[in-house]
């Protein structure tokens, strides 16, 4: 790739910050270490406000197997009290640690296994194998993918803003990560109880955008810059359908914290239907929102317009290589995992067996089953829905969703009002069934189904 | 005849008729000769008439029982201001009947006479309308019933003789004359208004018969005399005297007798109408008029002081104005001067309290004065107007007709016995004079002025009509025009007598009111004052015939006179310098204060104007610089460094907000700090 | 020992960098920098004095909190559309130059 | 307050965010400026949590550092000058009065924290934010700012939209 002739006065006359381009070892410590750091610290804020699982060194009923996690963190918090005495602020840090080292490693591996599974199954849609020369059926294709991204040479376009390039990654992955923290994985096992989770995950939702954008200005190439602003505009215009969403959930479990929410959706009726918000009209409408707009929030499939192969190669990534690379492409699935965690504690009833004999699987288990369950079909998806055009995506987003977001909420509240009987049930499945018919009109008049013209190819 | 309410307007008739002619005259065309004369002469006869029935119908009337004059007063109210009124009014009683008469008919023939003597005159027609005019005046002047018409018509006569006097404007000499009698009148004129505005002031109307509350009525007259006055003069007298001043002036008495002569610059008949016959007669008219006033005294046995005056005044006059009459060489000059001496002797009758006496003297003077001045007059017309006596002579054979009537007025004014009225009036005088109580010397005064008249009327005779003609032109008799009035004249001096002998005193009764009787014999009664009086005239004539008649008279020589007595002689001919002597006091006196007024106005008031136009200037040029300087400059002063400053401040507002805020920001630094450490 | 007046003093700190940002710099947009910087540190002084203030239950200061930044979000936007239009009509951001009402 | 972590944080955070402000009115680079706005507000986001006051903190990260911050980006990207370095005129002299008068008025607020009697009073204990009792005070007590606030947001956001766009017709 020619290098891009700079305009000279663009040549930044301070001296450049480049160190990052000729050490790859040094950037790739500088990254985790940033990350570990950032994220450590915003866990010991939280931590001081919200002592939760981390520090609560809380033993539940000791045999019970959805409690295993607890068990052993407290069995082994107690053999570092005994035999190594260590000062209690000491027991403290390490069993925060020991909570994010589990979240990670959990998260590391489920991001992994995901994009080989990703690959496997679009080849599959796409009626191909998928990798499968690295290990048995391509196990160890993650392996070889990290080995990549590690050797691969960091380059840094000239003339790019190296500070902003570098730090671009960081500030994607961050938030990602952060948010993990509040997701309820099993009772009691919510790593930071705070009583504004959801919150807590739009704001830090929101910031990606600020790494969307300092990737896209950091690589000093115009298409990079325009792809990111359309990611931007993209995941703002997406952002509010999934908060109003969440909104109805929050409006009728009363609560911001997670935890509260899952509980809400706790007991069975007619002793099988789980209490989910999913199988209530306006749940199981607010659920296809939330699920479409975190589709769009994490820019993939329909909506990875900005980084559509087709479209401007990768985006605001254009510009990365090697490891940073790898961070955005972690950030990204991590995104993933964690808003479809999101939608798990939401819509699905988060750690709640579906039925009641099911109950005596653990918990976190179910949470993750239906965490994963959502990603694969997010994967299925993205294997078959064509692109969105540019505009459509945009008008898709503030024509149809908010408007729909609303009837949710307003269906939410008569169905709650409406005491959860029949004429309820009836009442908000009207209100939500309104804008998908209004939406079949407006797209058959705009969009009369017509016979296809090949217009180079006879038919 | 019965009733009398025609008579008012016959009164007011008399005066209207020459006023109206003398309007049309004086708006007419003056080339319009006979309209001129026509009008004013046809007016003069039906006044003349008018004049004659109320005589009848006075005479008609007689006295009535108790000897009461008849006597009709109409009164009107001329105009009103607040409450009080002036009312003005018309009288009619035997005094004033004789007058209108006698006035009306010697104005007819003088006019007759003009005709004749004014006919080359260029200006014919405005001559008669100012004979119209003076004939309104005179005639109004003697039915005035109140002091106020009275002089307004006296005003108005004055007016008429100084626009006669003056008639030939381009002689300096007449135009001097006019006004100097103008002057002299109007110097006694004021006297008399003096006197009217006392009386009015005192009793409160100025009628003189108002139905008992007219002014010379006995209640007011009683309240007049009891009041008395700066030094502790009755009012009535004062005021008598005052109203004698403006008498005295008009009729040219001692004091005020200057203009007289003067006056004779005049055309000749004016001289005969005004200055003989008529104006002069209004002093003496008046004094009779008034005479209830002038003799009005506490007690009835006292003369009153104001009669004496009277008495005085006139027979000094008399004898005064006889003596320079002798020295005089102008023909008209001395008939000027015998009339001043003849009024002298009305004044002395009337002062006497012979008032009837006077009238009749009065009245026959007028004729034969008019007669002689008429006759001078067709002398100087004859001669072609020389007035000098000693350029004449011999003009018995030249104009034998003038010479027979100028006889017979000489010998009525020098007062030839039996035959003519002027012996019996001056004989009335004489034997009033001789009874006067207070002191025989104004007889004695009469009787020389008797003598003198005499003698200067011989020197005129004998300068004029005998011995041979001096003069270069050649004299010729005048027309029939004027010499027919002449004759009426002359038979009116003769006729006249007949009415005042003692035998039948009818004028006397007429006047002052009794019954008449007709008895021969009284005629002798006075037989020794007669003999006297005729023994004086015949020794003046005598004497005048021995001085001039005797050898011939030339032109230049000395007079006969003053060859016996040089010095008099010239002091009576220079009118024994009374002239000079008003002008070296009144006159300087004027011409002094004139000085002095003049001086005062150039110096002081001019100075007074200058010194506050010089302040106004001063002020305002002030007040201009104040203004230029101090308002303006300053005020653009103001603006320039308000504008400048404006500018400045502007500056400030260029639009940059940071610097906005830097203020903000500064200001509230120091709020702070103000507010924190307060 | 982390009292108020330590929050107080980050606060005026921030504030007068804010302040100074917009007295001295010469772009529209770092002058809407400033500003959202003083804001900051006022809700900051907000919060502060909520915290440390004698009534935590009364919420008024977190409320106030919460309007203001509903109201600086909405000034932010007006604001940056202003500078906008500014920059597109005079093709340069400098206040100083922005400093005529007509045109 | 007191415990050591949290003193620490304090002085992490503070520093954090008063270094990010210092960059964001220093640095010469307006994109450099406009990020380190960013990361101003996190950290004021921060102090809210230090201050037991999370709603408020996640309010402000979700709403200045998701749409202001980004917000000033678009802005600084759209006008910044084709030859993309600002000119900077001799900064030094103009700079003068306006730290002058910054620092005046932080002196000044200084000495008035100083002196003011709140140094003297106790910590009182961290009451919890509960996020019921905003909703309620938000619905009854300030209902009507609620509403004002909706119809300003509305306006003010039509208005900005409307200046952004005409300038799409080319005028």
């Amino acid at each position: 790739m020619l290098p891009t002739e700079t305009h000279p006065q663009t040549q930044r006359n301070r001296p450049a910050l480049n160190f990052a381009a000729r050490r790859p070892w040094s950037t790739l410590a500088l990254l985790i270490a940033a990350v570990l750091v950032v994220g450590a610290g915003v866990l010991f804020l939280l931590n001081l406000k919200a002592p939760g699982l981390l520090t609560g060194a809380v033993v539940a009923a000791m045999g019970d197997p959805g409690q295993a996690p607890l068990i052993l963190k407290a069995g082994l918090l107690h053999y570092l009290e005994t035999a190594w005495s260590c000062a209690p602020w000491m027991l403290e840090l390490t069993s925060i640690f020991i909570v994010i080292g589990t979240l990670l490693s959990v998260f590391g591996v489920i991001f992994a296994l995901t994009s080989l599974v990703e690959r496997k199954m679009l080849a599959r849609i796409q009626n191909r194998f998928g990798p499968n020369r690295a290990g048995p059926w391509g196990l160890f294709q993650p392996l070889a993918d990290a080995i990549k991204m590690l050797t691969k040479e960091d380059i840094v376009p000239t003339g790019a803003d190296k500070v902003l390039h570098l730090l671009a990654p960081i500030t994607m992955l961050v938030p990602a990560l952060l948010v993990l923290a509040i997701l309820p994985y099993g009772p009691g096992m919510v790593p930071v109880e705070l009583g504004v989770g959801i919150l807590f995950f739009f704001a830090l939702g929101a910031t990606t955008e600020v790494g969307v954008f300092m990737a896209g200005w950091g690589s000093n190439n115009k298409y990079s810059l325009l792809g990111a602003m359309r990611s931007i505009a993209q995941m703002i215009s997406y952002e509010i359908p999934l908060f109003l969403a969440a909104l109805a959930v929050v409006m009728l479990s009363g609560s911001l914290s997670p935890d509260a929410i899952v509980s809400a959706q706790d007991g069975y009726v007619f002793s099988f239907v789980p209490h989910w918000f999913v199988f209530t009209p306006w749940g199981f409408a607010g659920f296809l929102l939330f699920f479409t707009a975190a589709l769009a929030e994490s820019n993939r499939s329909p909506f990875d317009l900005p980084e559509g192969e087709s479209e401007l190669v990768a985006g605001h990534m254009t510009e990365y290589s090697g490891f940073k690379y790898a961070v955005f492409f972690m950030a990204e699935y991590i995104g993933l995992f964690a808003i479809c965690g999101f939608a798990v504690t939401l819509f699905l009833g988060g750690w709640h067996a579906p039925l009641p004999w099911l109950e005596w699987i653990p918990g976190y288990l179910w949470f993750f089953i239906k965490l994963y369950a959502l990603v694969l079909l997010a994967i299925w998806v993205r294997g078959t829905v064509p692109r969105m055009r540019g505009d459509h995506l945009m008008g898709f987003a503030w024509k149809f969703m908010i408007p729909m977001g609303f009837a949710v909420i307003l269906a939410a509240a008569v169905w709650h009002y409406a005491g959860g009987g029949v004429p309820g049930w009836l009442a908000s499945a009207v209100i939500v069934l309104m804008p998908y018919l209004a939406l079949g009109r407006v797209v058959a008049i705009q969009y009369p189904a017509s016979r296809r013209v090949y217009r180079f190819s006879e038919s | 005849m019965a009733d009398s309410s025609w008579i008012p307007y016959l009164l007011c008739l008399i005066p209207l008729l020459p006023l109206a002619a003398a309007g049309v005259t004086a708006l007419s065309n003056p080339s319009h000769r006979r309209l001129a004369s026509g009008l004013t002469i046809g007016s003069l006869s039906i006044a003349f008439i008018l004049a004659l029935v109320l005589f009848i119908q006075v005479v008609g009337a007689g006295s009535g029982e108790g000897g009461e004059v008849f006597r009709r007063s109409f009164n009107f109210t001329w105009f009103e201001f607040g409450a009080s009124s002036l009312r003005l009014g018309l009288l009619l009683d035997p005094l004033n009947a004789g007058m209108l008469v006698m006035v009306s008919f010697v104005g007819l023939l003088i006019c007759i006479f003009s005709v004749g003597y004014m006919q080359e005159d260029a200006n014919f027609a405005r001559f008669f309308g100012f004979l119209a005019l003076f004939s309104f005046a005179m005639l109004g002047l003697l039915v005035a019933n109140s002091l106020l018409l009275l002089f307004i018509c006296w005003e108005l006569v004055g007016l008429a003789s100084y626009l006669l006097i003056g008639f030939w404007y381009q002689k300096p000499a007449a135009v001097a004359a006019s006004r100097k009698a103008f002057i002299t009148t109007r110097i006694g004129d004021l006297g008399l208004f003096l006197g009217m505005i006392w009386l009015y002031s005192e009793s409160g109307t100025l009628l003189f018969y108002d139905g008992g509350a007219g002014l010379l009525e006995a209640s007011t007259l009683a309240h007049l005399t009891t009041t008395l006055t700066v030094g502790g003069m009755a009012l009535s007298t004062a005021t008598a005297l005052l109203l004698f001043c403006g008498a005295a002036g008009k009729s040219g008495q001692f004091p005020l007798h200057v203009w007289l002569p003067d006056a004779m610059e005049g055309p000749t008949p004016v001289s005969a109408l005004i200055h003989a016959a008529t104006m002069v007669a209004a002093g003496v008219f008046l004094v009779a008029r008034a005479f209830p006033l002038f003799a009005a005294s506490t007690d009835p046995e006292v003369i009153s002081t104001a009669l004496q005056v009277v008495t005085w005044v006139g027979a000094v006059t008399a004898v005064f104005a006889a003596c320079i009459a002798v020295a005089q060489t102008d023909i008209k000059r001395i008939l000027a001067f015998s009339t001043i001496s003849q009024l002298g002797y009305m004044m002395l009758a009337l002062g006497l309290g012979g008032i009837s006496a006077g009238m009749f003297h009065l009245i026959a003077h007028a004729f034969f004065k008019a007669l002689l001045f008429l006759g001078a007059g067709s002398v100087i017309h004859g001669c072609h107007e020389v007035q000098d006596i000693r350029q004449m002579g011999g003009l018995r054979r030249k104009m034998p007709l003038t010479f027979a009537v100028y006889a017979v007025g000489m010998m009525a004014l020098s007062g030839f016995p039996f035959l003519f009225s002027g012996f019996w009036s001056k004989e009335e005088i004489l034997h009033l004079a001789q009874v006067w109580p207070v002191s025989s010397l104004p007889f004695y005064l009469a009787l020389f002025g008797a003598f003198l008249t005499a003698f200067y009327m011989t020197r005129q005779m004998i300068y004029v009509f005998f011995g041979n003609y001096r003069g270069s032109h050649s004299p010729h008799e005048s027309p029939r025009v004027m010499t027919v009035p002449l004759m009426l004249l002359a038979s009116g001096a003769v006729l006249l007598s007949l009415i005042a002998t003692p035998a039948w005193a009818w004028f006397h009764h007429f006047i002052q009111g009794g019954p008449t009787h007709f008895e021969l014999a009284a005629i002798f009664e006075g037989w020794g004052l007669m003999l006297l009086s005729i023994v004086l005239v015949g020794s003046g004539v005598g004497i005048g015939w021995w001085l001039y008649g005797r050898r011939a008279l030339t032109v230049v020589g000395a007079d006969a006179l003053e060859q016996k007595v040089p010095r008099l002689y010239q002091a009576l001919a220079q009118r024994l310098y009374i002239d000079e002597f008003y002008e070296a006091t009144v006159i300087r006196l004027q011409r002094l204060l004139a000085q002095v007024a003049e001086v005062l106005e150039r110096r002081v008031w001019a100075g007074a104007v200058t010194l506050v136009a010089a302040v106004c200037r001063g002020v305002s040029c002030l007040s201009r610089s104040i203004d230029r300087n101090f308002f303006n400059r300053g005020f653009d002063q103001g603006c320039t460094s308000l504008r400048g400053s404006g500018g400045r401040v502007a500056r400030w507002q260029n639009g940059d907000i940071q610097t906005y805020l830097g203020w903000v920001g500064s200001g509230v630094v120091l709020l702070l700090i103000f507010f924190a450490w307060l | 020992m982390i009292g108020l007046p330590l929050f107080l003093i980050l606060s005026t700190m921030l504030f007068s960098l804010g302040l100074f940002a917009v007295l001295t710099r010469r772009s529209a947009i770092l002058l809407l920098i400033g500003v959202e910087l003083m804001l900051a540190a006022a809700n900051l002084n907000f919060i502060a004095f909520w915290r440390f203030g004698p009534n935590p239950a009364a919420m008024t200061g977190a409320l106030f909190v919460l309007f203001s930044i509903a109201v600086a979000a909405a000034e932010a936007a007006v604001g940056l559309s202003l500078i906008l239009v500014i920059y597109r009509h005079l093709r340069s951001t400098n206040p100083k130059e922005v400093n005529s009402l007509h045109g | 307050m007191n415990s050591l972590f949290e003193i620490i944080a304090f002085l992490l955070i503070g520093s954090l965010t008063l270094g990010a402000a210092v960059a964001a009115v220093g640095l010469r680079d307006t994109v450099h400026c406009g990020l380190s706005l960013a990361v101003v507000f996190v950290g004021v986001a921060g102090l809210y949590l230090l201050l037991d006051a999370e709603f408020i903190g996640f309010i402000q990260l979700l709403v200045y550092v998701g749409a202001v911050a980004v917000l000033v980006m678009f802005v600084i990207l759209i006008t910044r000058p084709e030859d993309g370095v600002i000119q900077q005129p001799d900064r030094r002299r103009q700079k003068l009065p306006g730290a002058l008068i910054a620092a005046g008025i932080f002196l000044v607020t200084y000495g008035a924290i100083m002196q003011s009697p709140s140094l003297r009073r106790d910590v009182p204990e961290p009451a919890a934010l509960s996020i019921r009792a905003v909703g309620e005070a938000l619905v009854s007590g300030h209902l009507l700012p609620l509403m004002a606030i909706g119809v300003l947001l509305t306006t003010a956001l039509i208005g900005a939209a409307l200046f952004a766009m005409e300038g799409e017709d080319g005028k």
